[in-house]
């Protein structure tokens, strides 16, 4: 009741500005805030990694502590899985797939809003902690105790944990909307055997989202009881087992690595099929594969626990069942082949980065089927064996997909081509490079090279292939100061694209680039998959797609900016600081909180016309 | 794309050169190598790589060189027509969805009789070590031969040696690359693994899991020796520590058994005052090969050094941490305070 | 997959047909009380021994299925909604178990 | 919480693609969510059990016909919120008054409850004569048997010993998984109660039922997750040797 007897302030009417973007809960926009800020904290990242890899070029270098270098892996970790590839995923997410469903907006814009700005302030928070007296220096998967007061006494565990959360509650919102977007809001006709792909691994990885979330956030609010309040879950001392923790971790973690992985094979499927001209081979079974995946990832978590004594009956069992994950991973990647199969393929750059996605996520599902087998991992397990695998399906696989995503999909988000030859040189440089910083990395894992380490000694021999890996990173530092340029440039004075320069299949091509506020003037009807191929070629006399015409667009009502979300979103930020430095500031951040979700529940989507 | 364009075949020339470069990971001369087993277990792993590993490169060159192989040939040329809109094709994806799963198959029943194999010592009334882990050392125990020592694992050569893992802090992971694969130390979970080692030899051994800032620093040496060489090293382990004649050593053992407070975390067999646990045991000390475990040889210098300053060597180490000498400037020691400790340390032979 | 396509029948406010009355809902109560009598019943029958734990698994699972079923009116609406549900409750059982039996709960010590 | 809530035409339910609402929707999809929320919880909860290495432990301080008669009442309140949804939807404004208010009630009983529970443990108590057999002490009880020492058999012992989570691992499990659950209870009190007094301002009408619907949804789940905690932590805990 607090908001009927407060005044409400006016409902945010800025047609343009500051105040536009800050209340704006466009699904456009959002996914454009999200993926610029993903980008800066991937930059962020990526930034983390050139330091270790300068540490570790040569040996016993000197360039890092290595407390900082403890701190530059747990943060490169941690904020390339949860502040550059996840929000990046989700920013297209946000951008598309309303376009994708023939949809005007998500299902619930706010809810949209306020899942950006709470992942913006879990990434200030996380960030924050370099200047704050020392990053979390734990790893990304922080195992017990040593995330424990007793050998961590700094605050740097706590931002990570408070950071987690929150980043947590933002991935979930943003799950919950996709998934009832897509349920709820296809256009008609577009029966789910008709959805895009992209459209359907978004679908399962919101699924694996909002099943897989709530395991970490338990976790965290465990260690945090323990830090915070002297709490005994992962204290040994106490009779606990750290074991829980690792169990936790990775039944949370290990779906999350398909979180990471699904929307990048969902991109792979809708560019593949268009610069080959041809329809996504397989449709039923790739669907079905993605579905698959996500299932079994729920039955493989022990993998990363190979060496932690679970007993030979336990590591065979999840042996196999990891082993098994291949069988679905290569349908797609079959598939994807058969639908390059007698196709007529155009490489134009976001095919390149799509056929390298399939060649580097090959060698990357294969050194994970090397893990798999429990008995060899024993001397994989925390090697650069396993840095080399991981960077293979995140960096070849997720990056390289998220890339091919931009420039696919660039043109009609600006209305403007991306340079194909500057293109050309990004993609070979980045091929390349990648390759040099990562499959060396295979050979000193071998040659007993352990992960987390911040020096080694020359007479081991690791000497050549750091050095190579770190010229590698150096030069992939490059390739994206290319892709930097092609975007900033493209953005400026690039090629006008027209609403449909790839002939494309699916129905976001149908509209104008960039698209009206609105997506569609009038709701497609969906008679078949690939419905703007169809229409295109008249193969289905009947299908009624795009427009833009913008008639009747008066009559189109777009739910209205909102400040609530934001003003939620600084409430948890102030909180989360609060839960660190002194529990009166959380508590106001609480209020701000939830006084601003009040506010939120009793404001209408818009306003009450006056009629 | 346009260098390959007039000369796919240009491509295959890069196939030896590949083999060359994974050739060329494989150094078994390293110290940690994976490649040159000296153990049944470790021997055991590496079949299984390279059975996997020529599973991997099986798939791998299919699969690449068709894809490889679609690339070049569906490329689109000017005035190329839509190409037929095919949607799928029962038989073929049954084939791609079947074969794996032989393929895996074919991986899955060794890795299986693996684990089982390693999981089980084959002599399990054999030797016994106990290790415990500490941040950032490793403490060797013997219960049969009553032998109780630090950083270094002494074992008799081509004898299963049952190993029990522990931990006093937090996870580390106990790994002798040569050896056998890793098994990791949990707190309030003893783990089991067996070693035996087939070549007299010095092998490194390394902490595998992160456990804190010298992790990097958590090494160990394995002396793998012959049954005589063994029990002559037992024989001297056993004995208590000498006493030393010579004055600056003993100089040193006064320091080190009074104001430098050494003793309240060493322990010396046969002092009764020296009865610490928090740090490594020093008994035999000058006998080790290396100092800190595994970090530098054991020489004089290097033990002065330690002495001085042993963050320089160890950065975060809990002697450097906790001591009062290098905690509380009034306690410092005095250059000639190490030169004395020094001396005395040496003598414990 | 026709559940989540549109169905006349699970339009989700009102106006169903063979909604429940406030008598069902009486009735659930009822069930529901007995229940829980029974279960702190069986509790203090000694002779059961370890008999007592498929005894009150089977009889809370049966309360917690009458809720859902019937004041959340899972059996009326759409089976989209029990998907969900179901789905979460089902992943997160059969989860547990195993990480229960990985920690070797079920090994009497 | 009441997201689009206030879709004032009711269109959302009106123009999707499968029929169905979707906030409706999107508060199942939350349900299943948090079945693996709770499922973490009971999971850690049952992973600790008996790994304690002091008391007081589940059978010294659980007292199972209290916490029976709040398991009562937090059913019961299932019953009166399905009722008022039921009023409502029959267009009886005052009959939904009535029922959620009732609800409301017995969710703060039964919170009351718990918080005279927590009370209880934090302040427990050993209590036992010297004259006792050790057969019938509890292992926690015999701890404290050394102050028998010197005394004759009539000497009662007593001794303050309470359980937080600080305690051991059985009260820090449960402590923050019952801790969580009331968390909830409280949430839906609060928002039952936001209905009730919403109701005074005409916000609730049998046409808008689907706010109701959507709370009730919420407090039966939390009914439910309460099934579970009795015969798990409660039931089971206190049985010999489980
Ligand atoms: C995008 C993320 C992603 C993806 C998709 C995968 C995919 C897989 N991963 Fe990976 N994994 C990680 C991210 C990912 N992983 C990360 C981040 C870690 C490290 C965490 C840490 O410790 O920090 C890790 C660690 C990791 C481990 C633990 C190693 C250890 O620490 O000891 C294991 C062990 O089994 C493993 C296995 C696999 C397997 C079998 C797959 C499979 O899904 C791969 C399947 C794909 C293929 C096999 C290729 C294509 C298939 C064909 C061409 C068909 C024919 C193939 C065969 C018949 C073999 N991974
Ligand atoms: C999505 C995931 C992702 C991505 C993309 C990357 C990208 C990279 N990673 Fe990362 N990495 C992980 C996920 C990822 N990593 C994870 C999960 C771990 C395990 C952490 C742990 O152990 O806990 C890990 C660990 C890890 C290690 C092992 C650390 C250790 O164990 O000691 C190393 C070492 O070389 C490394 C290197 C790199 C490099 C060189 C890149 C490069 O690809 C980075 C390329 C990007 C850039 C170079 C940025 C470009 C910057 C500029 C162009 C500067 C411009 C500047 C301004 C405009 C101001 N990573
Ligand atoms: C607070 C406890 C503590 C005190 C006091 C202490 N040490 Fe140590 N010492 C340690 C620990 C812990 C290590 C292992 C460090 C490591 O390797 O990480 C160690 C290692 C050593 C080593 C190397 C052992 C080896 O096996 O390589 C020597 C030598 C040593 N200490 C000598 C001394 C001397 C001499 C003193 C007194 C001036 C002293 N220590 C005081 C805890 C202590
Ligand atoms: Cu011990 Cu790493
Ligand atoms: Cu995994």
């Amino acid at each position: 009741m607090i908001s009927l007897t407060i005044p409400i302030p006016k409902r945010p009417t800025h047609p343009t500005g500051i105040w536009n973007w800050l209340t704006t809960i466009d699904h456009k926009r959002i996914g454009i805030l999200y993926g610029v800020t993903a980008f800066i904290l991937f930059l962020t990242g990526g930034i983390e990694a050139l330091y270790m890899r300068a540490q570790l070029a040569t040996p016993e270098a000197e360039i890092v502590s290595p407390e900082v270098f403890n701190q530059l892996f747990t943060m490169h970790g941690t904020t390339m899985i949860f502040l550059a590839i996840m929000p990046m995923g989700t920013a297209f997410f946000n951008y598309i797939i309303p376009l994708q469903i023939g949809a005007r907006d998500v299902a619930f814009p706010r809810l949209n809003a306020f899942s950006y700005w709470t992942f913006l302030a879990g990434a200030i928070m996380l960030k924050s902690s370099w200047f704050l007296g020392g990053a979390p220096n734990a790893g990304w998967f922080g195992y017990a105790p040593i995330t424990g007061v007793p050998y961590n006494p700094g605050h740097g565990i706590d931002f990570w944990i408070l950071s987690l959360q929150i980043l947590g509650i933002a991935s979930l919102a943003a799950a919950f909307n996709f998934v009832v977007t897509i349920i709820n809001m296809r256009a008609p006709g577009m029966s789910l055997m008709r959805m895009p792909l992209f459209t359907w691994m978004t679908f399962v990885t919101s699924l694996l989202l909002i099943l897989a979330f709530p395991v970490i956030t338990v976790a965290l609010i465990e260690l945090m009881f323990d830090r915070f309040y002297g709490a005994n879950f992962f204290v040994p001392a106490a009779g606990a087992s750290p074991l829980l923790w690792q169990h936790l971790f990775w039944i949370f973690g290990h779906p999350e690595v398909y979180i990471l992985i699904l929307p990048a094979m969902g991109i792979i499927s809708e560019i593949i099929p268009t610069f080959s001209k041809k329809p996504l081979f397989g449709y039923p079974v790739v669907v079905l594969s993605g579905v698959v995946i996500a299932f079994m990832g729920w039955m493989v978590w022990s993998h990363h626990m190979f060496t932690v004594g679970l007993g030979p009956v336990a590591n065979s069992v999840f042996a196999l069942t990891t082993m098994a994950i291949a069988v679905p991973t290569g349908v797609k990647i079959f598939s994807w082949m058969g639908t390059m199969w007698r196709g007529s393929i155009h490489f134009s750059t976001a095919m390149l980065f799509s056929v390298g996605f399939v060649a580097l996520f090959i060698i990357g599902g294969l050194s994970g089927v090397m893990h798999s087998s429990a008995a060899s991992d024993a001397q994989q397990q925390d090697t650069y064996f396993i840095v080399a695998h991981l960077h293979y399906v995140l960096f070849g696989g997720s990056i390289m997909a998220l890339l091919a995503a931009v420039y696919y999909w660039f043109p009609k988000i600006t209305g403007r081509l991306m340079s194909e030859s500057i293109g050309k040189i990004n993609f070979w440089l980045t091929f390349i490079a990648m390759n040099l910083t990562f499959f060396p990395m295979h050979f000193t894992g071998l040659d007993g090279m352990p992960r987390r380490i911040y020096t080694y000694g020359t007479e081991m021999g690791w000497d050549l292939w750091n050095a190579v890996a770190s010229m590698g990173a150096f030069l992939l530092a490059a390739s994206i100061l290319v892709f930097m340029h092609n975007v900033v440039r493209s953005y400026r004075k690039g090629e006008i694209s027209g609403s449909d320069p790839w002939d494309g299949r699916t129905l976001e091509w149908s509209i104008s680039s960039p698209p009206p506020e609105y997506n569609f003037a009038e709701i497609p009807v969906v008679e078949t998959r690939d419905p703007f191929w169809a229409q295109k070629r008249d193969s289905v006399a009947t299908a009624r797609v795009g427009g833009g015409s913008g008639e009747g667009e008066h009559d189109i009502h777009m739910p209205q900016p909102s400040y609530w979300p934001l003003v939620v979103s600084i409430g948890l930020l102030i909180g989360g600081y609060g839960l660190i430095y002194n529990v009166a500031v959380a508590v106001v951040g609480g209020a701000i909180a939830l006084i601003a979700v009040y506010a939120w529940s009793f404001e209408p989507v818009n306003e009450p016309e006056e009629h | 794309m346009s260098l390959f364009r007039h000369h796919p075949t240009r491509l295959v020339r890069l196939v030896p050169l590949l083999l060359v470069f994974i050739v060329a990971g494989c150094y078994p001369d390293h110290p940690q190598s994976t490649f040159d087993s000296t153990g049944p277990v470790a021997q055991s792993q590496l079949n299984l790589f390279y059975w996997i590993f020529w599973a991997a490169v099986f798939v791998f060159v299919t699969v690449q060189s068709a894809l490889l192989y679609i690339c070049l040939k569906f490329r689109r040329k000017p005035g190329d027509p839509d190409p037929e809109q095919t949607h799928g094709h029962n038989k073929l994806e049954i084939i791609w969805t079947v074969l794996p799963v032989i393929l895996l198959a074919i991986v899955a029943v060794p890795t299986v009789l693996t684990i089982f194999d390693n999981a089980n010592s084959p002599d399990p009334d054999g030797m016994h070590v106990n290790v415990v882990a500490h941040q950032w050392w490793w403490e060797f125990n013997y219960p049969g031969e009553d032998v109780k020592t630090s950083n270094e694992l002494h074992i008799p050569v081509d004898e299963v040696v049952n190993v029990s893992l522990e931990t006093k802090d937090v996870i580390h992971s106990f790994w002798i690359p040569k050896i056998a694969g890793k098994v990791d130390m949990v707190p309030g979970n003893s783990n089991k693994m067996w070693i035996k080692g087939e070549e007299i030899g010095i092998f490194h051994g390394q902490c595998a899991e992160f456990c804190g800032e010298s992790h990097a620093n958590m090494r160990f040496q394995v002396i793998v020796e012959s049954r005589a060489d063994f029990d002559a090293w037992v024989a001297s382990e056993r004995e208590p520590a000498v006493i030393p004649v010579e004055p600056l050593a003993k100089a040193g053992l006064d320091l080190f058994e009074g104001d430098a407070q050494c003793w309240s975390c060493h322990k010396v067999e046969g002092s009764s005052r020296s009865r610490g646990t928090k740090g490594p045991n020093l008994t035999h000390l000058s006998g080790r090969q290396y100092l800190g475990a595994g970090i530098v040889e054991n020489s004089q210098t290097n033990l002065r050094n330690w002495l001085t300053s042993p963050n320089d060597l160890k950065p975060g180490n809990i002697m450097y941490r906790d001591a009062a000498v290098y905690n509380d400037p009034d306690k410092a020691l005095s250059d000639s305070d190490i030169s004395a400790l020094v001396a005395y340390l040496r003598s414990l032979k | 997959m026709n559940l989540i396509t549109k169905d006349p029948k699970a339009q989700s406010d009102t106006a169903h047909t063979g909604h429940p009355t406030p008598l069902t809902y009486f009735k659930i109560a009822l069930i529901l009380s007995i229940t829980t009598a029974i279960e702190v019943g069986v509790f203090y029958i000694e002779w059961l021994g370890h008999g007592i734990i498929p005894v009150l698994v089977i009889l809370s699972g049966l309360k917690f299925g009458l809720v859902a079923l019937f004041y959340m009116h899972l059996k009326y609406d759409s089976p989209l909604f029990s998907w969900f549900f179901f789905g979460g409750l089902a992943l997160a059982t059969s989860v547990f178990i195993a990480v229960l039996g990985l920690f070797k709960f079920f090994v009497a010590q | 919480m009441l997201e689009a809530g206030a879709d004032p035409h009711g269109e959302n339910s009106e123009h999707t693609t499968t029929g169905l609402n979707h906030r409706k929707l999107l508060m199942w999809a939350f349900l299943g969510s948090d079945c693996m929320f709770f499922g973490t919880l009971i999971g850690t909860y049952l992973v600790s059990k008996g790994r304690s290495l002091v008391g007081p432990y589940a059978v010294d301080v659980f007292d199972i016909p209290v916490t029976s008669v709040s398991t009562f009442v937090l059913l019961m309140s299932s019953m009166s919120m399905v009722l008022a949804y039921a009023a409502l939807t029959r267009g009886s404004l005052k009959g939904f008054r009535i029922w959620i208010a009732s609800t409301a009630i017995m969710g703060m009983t039964f919170l009351s409850f718990q918080v005279f529970e927590f009370y209880e443990f934090a302040n427990h108590e050993v209590h036992f004569k010297c004259s006792t057999p050790i057969s019938d002490l509890t292992e926690h009880e015999r701890t404290f048997i050394d102050k028998c020492a010197g005394q004759d058999a009539s000497h009662e012992v007593e001794e303050q010993h309470g359980l937080t989570p600080r305690t051991n691992l059985f009260g820090t499990t449960f402590f923050v998984l019952t801790g969580f659950h009331g968390a909830h209870v409280t949430l839906g009190v609060v928002w039952l109660l936001s209905l009730l007094f919403y109701s005074f301002r005409g916000g609730v009408t049998a046409k808008r039922n689907l706010d109701v619907d959507l709370a009730a949804l919420y407090w039966h789940f939390v009914d439910v997750v309460w099934i579970v905690i009795f015969t798990v932590v409660y039931l089971f805990g206190v049985f010999p040797g489980f």
